[in-house]
């Protein structure tokens, strides 16, 4: 993976022609969604059927212990997914950003952090979060809007959720800058374990790419030679619109004109997501930084509780995708190594309904904020006109001796 | 401006009946822009989801199925964008109507709001009309999450240029929306979103409705004792208020602003002479904002006539809170009739 | 926020000796820079042109060449870009130091400014601080073609969360940019390029000055017929316009606001409480801004003690003409001494 | 030209690695200004030395009269602009914005329109305004400060003067979004000379490329055809920072990454900049666009008159550009052809002289915009308030009855 000459190479073929009349929304998808796998620069270690296969470059040693931990990940992931999404249902939460269908993607990613690594998600991430420690219940906080993230972004090394779309991603070009700063960019070597280089990596979805921030963000790292990885999450819808209303080349492409690799991974496939991006992470510590990864992967449930897919696409997209389930193709995968038994799915199923629990347990009894959080924080040096106002309205509120309020 | 005419209205009424019960603003709203486009086929929708989705509120439904691709756009996900564009397809003749999904995502577009938008008719001596909308659902207390509670009209109250309009029910929105996109300045047109779903009645072809200037404040309710101007979503708040407050004995004369840039400010004065009180009340920061400017411009316009400083109800100087504390953060009944008495015992 | 100690400052006096007479507030400014700096490491300036160019004003003069490449950024030409990496640069603990070229250009950083750098600290409820300043030369009057002469503060006086401060002459602006820099809140720090180059005598180990705090607003002549209230460009002529009044024995009271958001009133109640009359001035348009705060702010807790109402001397609410026009749109003394005769005749 | 493919070719040798450790500045340059030429895909037509060479794809047939005409052009808006910098030291104009060495590309460009193809300019297109009949006095009032742009953009098919960078990007795509759907877009067939279909093209500078504004204009053209030539005259330098500051690669090749072509031309040639804007244009009401054109040339003079380029850069930089000057090698060809006797230069010098004295002229009894102006058409249609502003002023300022002002 040395020379980079292979990233500038031309369009695979299949994509449609730049400077073609009007392409076709035929045309178009058949650039965009490529094959139902995501085109023949796919990067896929694990195919939807759950058999191995060889990349010449992202190949990369998996135990039986670490593919188990990477299913146990997905599956807690997932189980709280659904959870947090029946306690919005049933009114719990103001609403819920369903990650299903992109637990390998962000497993994956996830997983392939080392613990002096930064990452900055978007709004989504549940899965990056789970593998930074920061817990589904430190999640909650935000969706049943009693707080706008509670977990701490340093000592976590993970953002806070960012709900503009594409802001983030010049912040996190920003963090990158300062690891090189720093001087933690560029000693690295694969043998030394010990090493303490950085890396930061920064998710964002397809809609996000048409983002001026996105672009600002491409242009700042790499003249800057920020160890930065953009990870694009493209799960093939923005709300209602399909990636082609946002480009007519694959997402992963778009790398091309600003001279860092583009690669794309089959999103559905945790080995390829966790081999691409540590490869992509390691040449960010080593200086090569930045990289693009678009993970091809579909958005399996509404873009948000509040939304109706129903409106814009068709369920036979979904089944489809189905079939592509990233969970589905580990869990066959351990059992045709014979890796894993039924004591430890039963284990992980046990385990999965005693997360849910607690997180069911913990909205319940999550506290409302009082009135002061209204004025609190807001500068981190005194403000005298804020704290007239706080005291005027907690006064007035007091006023109310136990009143209506 | 021309509002639009008797017989334009009723052409526009088209399936529908002229007079309908419980019809919502967001439908109001979809009504008055499907009308809009029916009379002028320069009209364009755009913006993000406003397509197949029909926006994430529905207020562009049905319409790109009727209208088709090119007059209803689903455009890729930048606001620069949005508005950009929309700057050169008026400059091409067209009339956009710019979607902006939430209040707290119009910012990435503000700088070819204020830079270009605002400021190509004066920079070309009026060579260059530029007919845009821009909607934005606005307010809070619909229990979001960060960026989709915020108030941010006095940003663009403050642009010289640019319009800036709220509509607070169901009949003004239908004739306002149309009346916006006929105007030939650029107009920031916001929308109470926590009052789409709200009903009133409205009649499509009532002709003092479609005449009432778009660009003047309107007294929605008589009353002696103090004045109380509003705009948006505190409108209903200020009105239940009034109601609460006479049973106490107190009337209070409550004003809709309607438009907030000019703000039309002559029935404000004329109610302040008479009433000799004023209360302000905004969802939004007051720091530096409307209520400040029509404080401002009623302390000096009525200096002699009042009897206790102008007082305003409106957001803290805050982000907007986790929206657990919408009822907290926004101005209620009690704060307004609080003020009332402030002001009458001043 | 630590103003900086004695010999902190006498360290940064560096090579320049303690007192220098005849210092333009652009050298005072980048005495200021560079004396942060030299403090603390972690202070970085990033913008277009302010490496090897020094700036298009020479604020940042030298400062690559002694600081190097890594601590002043020639960055890539985006706002956005610009606000957005400085915000990550300070949640890894820098201190960055934003040049925005001219007023005009702020709005692409905006959206940044706006959800992001302001709200961060709210957001995670003080676990992330963003000591960022965004220095903006502001205002008109100096021959300049369009978007180099604007007024944009109100934009900013009313983004919670954020500062907004203005220095209006040579020795202000030395404290006042460390000041900022050392500030664990982020600044917008306005600075009146038409005086730039206008001179005062600063000595850098007056304690006074280095204590006297930042978001302090500051009486700078006292008087007892008339407080006229301003800030940045116009103090100068505020302050020839007092000349001017006492030949003709009127006492004016000249108070510097210094400090934008918030906004210290103080100083301009117990003033208006003895005069009785306040004159607001500014170079920004008028609607819905800072100077309506003020008055909004004035009308309500000095109500009887004003004996006529708060007059604004500001910038007319249309976009900044061409600059041929820039003395007959900006304040100038006698539109100052013209509001405040009508407000001694009211 | 049919094909695309060659629109995402392999880099061209000699670019840097993109993904090599921190390019050295040496690296870089390498890649941006390539050769001195302008790097292995640079289309010439019109050697520096004068000699007209072939080019496979963007050979063009010149008459000497149409030589004769852009070397009148070239030296005419250079003589112009010329004029106008010294009516700046004069204190007669508050700043001027030279055009000095993008003579070629601004003339070249602008010749390549057809009448009903409409144009947005930055702030340093007085030779493509010169192209769209905005004479240079039309010009001057921006400069002296007594306007913000005098002309008619829709009856000129050129659109006002634009300062903040990136703005007219976006404002371009719009514009030709709409040719589009007006219908003009399409049908074109280069034998029908009375053809009435459009196309856009859109001026902006290297510095400009990092804006999110012309990133998100690339984004729209795309997905929406827009028949949009981006024409980026990369003139080395954005005040004071190299191209290198703005990009890692040649700037052509950002197209890449949107799948539209992207062309670099040499920008002090002007039948290269005629040649391949008019195919993009022709491209562009095909229903093929969008374009790119990277026009790759040098800002002779300062960035305004306010600028100090001694402080950034180096004469040697300035002497090396000066043997490519663009009106230069048309002159000897013009000879070497026998395509002009002295008469023709003596004629053209004369005409240059008149229109410096025309130009002089027009700005010295340029009257000052009177006070009302600060309030004239501010809106469309009536707005009280400011009504109000402006009678009280306006009364304000009759109280001078004929005193200071
Ligand atoms: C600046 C901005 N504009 C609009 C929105 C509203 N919005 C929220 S999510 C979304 C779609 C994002 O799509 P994508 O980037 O693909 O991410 P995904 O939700 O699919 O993960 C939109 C338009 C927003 N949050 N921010
Ligand atoms: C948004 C914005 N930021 C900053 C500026 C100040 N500025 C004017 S020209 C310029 C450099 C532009 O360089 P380039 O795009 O290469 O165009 P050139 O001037 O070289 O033709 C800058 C930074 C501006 N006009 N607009
Ligand atoms: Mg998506
Ligand atoms: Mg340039």
């Amino acid at each position: 993976m040395s020379s980079a000459e292979r990233w500038t190479q031309a369009t695979p073929a299949g994509t449609p022609a730049a400077t073609a009349a009007i392409p076709s929304t035929k045309q178009v998808i058949a650039g965009l969604r490529a094959t139902t796998e995501g085109g023949a620069d796919l990067v896929q270690l694990l195919t939807p059927e759950g058999e191995r296969v060889a990349h010449p470059d992202f190949d990369i040693d998996i135990s039986p212990d670490q593919l188990r931990a990477l299913y146990r990940d997905m599956v807690l992931v997932r189980r709280f997914d659904r959870e947090a999404n029946a306690l919005q249902r049933q009114g719990q939460l103001g609403i819920w950003v369903p990650l299903l269908g992109q637990e390998a993607a962000q497993i994956g990613a996830g997983r392939a952090m080392r613990p002096q690594d930064m990452a900055f998600p978007s709004y989504r991430e549940h899965g990056v979060a789970w593998c930074r420690d920061v817990t589904p219940t430190d999640l909650l906080g935000i969706f049943r809007c009693a707080d706008h993230g509670s977990w701490d972004p340093i000592a976590k090394k993970f953002g806070l959720y960012t709900i503009v779309i594409g802001n983030q991603v010049l912040n996190a070009t920003g963090y990158a800058m300062g690891q090189r700063f720093d001087g933690k960019v560029g000693g690295y070597d694969d043998a030394d374990t010990a090493d303490d280089s950085e890396a930061t990596i920064v998710f964002f979805g397809d809609g996000a790419t048409s983002q001026g921030d996105v672009h600002e963000g491409f242009v700042w790292a790499s003249v800057y030679d920020a160890p930065l990885v953009f990870f694009c999450q493209n799960n093939q819808w923005a709300i209602s619109e399909p990636t082609e209303r946002q480009s007519r080349l694959p997402l992963y492409q778009r790398a091309r004109g600003y001279g860092f690799p583009g690669i794309r991974v089959d999103g559905n496939d945790v080995l390829a997501c966790l081999a691409a991006t540590r490869w992509a992470l390691d040449e960010c510590r080593r200086g090569n930084g930045p990289v693009l990864i678009e993970a091809f992967t579909y958005r399996m449930d509404a873009h948000t509780t509040s939304d109706d897919p129903t409106r814009y696409r068709l369920s036979e997209e979904l089944e489809a995708w189905k079939l592509k389930d990233p969970i589905e193709r580990v869990r066959v995968h351990l059992v045709r190594q014979q890796w894993a038994d039924q004591d430890f799915f039963t284990e992980i199923q046990a385990e999965s309904d005693l997360l849910a629990a607690e997180v069911r347990d913990y909205c319940l009894n999550m506290p409302d904020p009082p009135a002061e959080r209204i004025f609190s924080e807001v500068y981190a040096e005194p403000q005298p006109v804020l704290a007239g106002q706080r005291a005027e309205y907690l006064s007035y509120l007091a006023g109310f001796a136990g009143g209506e309020r | 401006m021309a509002a639009p005419t008797m017989d334009r209205a009723a052409a526009q009424a088209s399936e529908a009946a002229p007079v309908q019960a419980n019809v919502t603003m967001a439908k109001a709203l979809n009504m008055g822009l499907r009308a809009a486009m029916e009379a002028d086929p320069r009209v364009l929708v755009m913006g993000e989801d406003v397509g197949k989705l029909g926006g994430v509120f529905r207020i562009t439904d049905g319409l790109q199925k009727d209208f088709g691709e090119h007059r209803v756009l689903d455009t890729p996900l930048a606001e620069s964008g949005i508005i950009g564009t929309a700057i050169g397809l008026a400059m091409r003749g067209f009339r956009p109507v710019c979607e902006i999904q939430f209040d707290g995502f119009v910012f990435p577009g503000f700088d070819q709001i204020v830079s270009q938008l605002a400021k190509m008719h004066y920079r070309s001596q009026g060579k260059l009309r530029m007919p845009v909308v821009v909607r934005i659902p606005f307010g809070g207390g619909i229990g979001a999450v960060e960026h989709h509670s915020e108030s941010p009209e006095s940003f663009f109250a403050q642009i010289a240029g640019l319009r800036v309009v709220a509509c607070s029910y169901p009949v003004d929105a239908y004739w306002m929306i149309q009346q916006a996109i006929a105007c030939d300045d650029p107009i920031v047109f916001f929308e109470p979103k926590r009052r789409y779903y709200e009903k009133g009645q409205l009649d499509t072809t009532d002709s003092a409705a479609a005449g009432f200037p778009l660009f003047s404040s309107r007294v929605l309710r008589p009353g002696q004792h103090a004045t109380v101007a509003s705009y948006g979503p505190s409108i209903r708040t200020c009105l239940e208020a009034a109601t609460a407050a006479e049973a106490e004995g107190t009337e209070l004369e409550i004003i809709d602003l309607r438009t907030l840039s000019p703000v039309d400010l002559d029935p404000v004065f004329e109610s302040v002479r008479r009433t000799g009180r004023l209360v302000v009340v905004s969802e939004a920061p007051s720091e530096s904002s409307l209520t400040s400017e029509i404080a401002a411009r009623v302390q000096q316009e009525c200096f002699y006539s009042l009897e206790s400083p102008v007082l305003r109800v409106a957001g803290f100087d805050t982000p907007y809170p986790p929206a657990k504390l919408d009822d907290a953060y926004l101005p209620d009944l009690d704060r307004i009739l609080h003020a009332v008495d402030r002001a009458l015992g001043w």
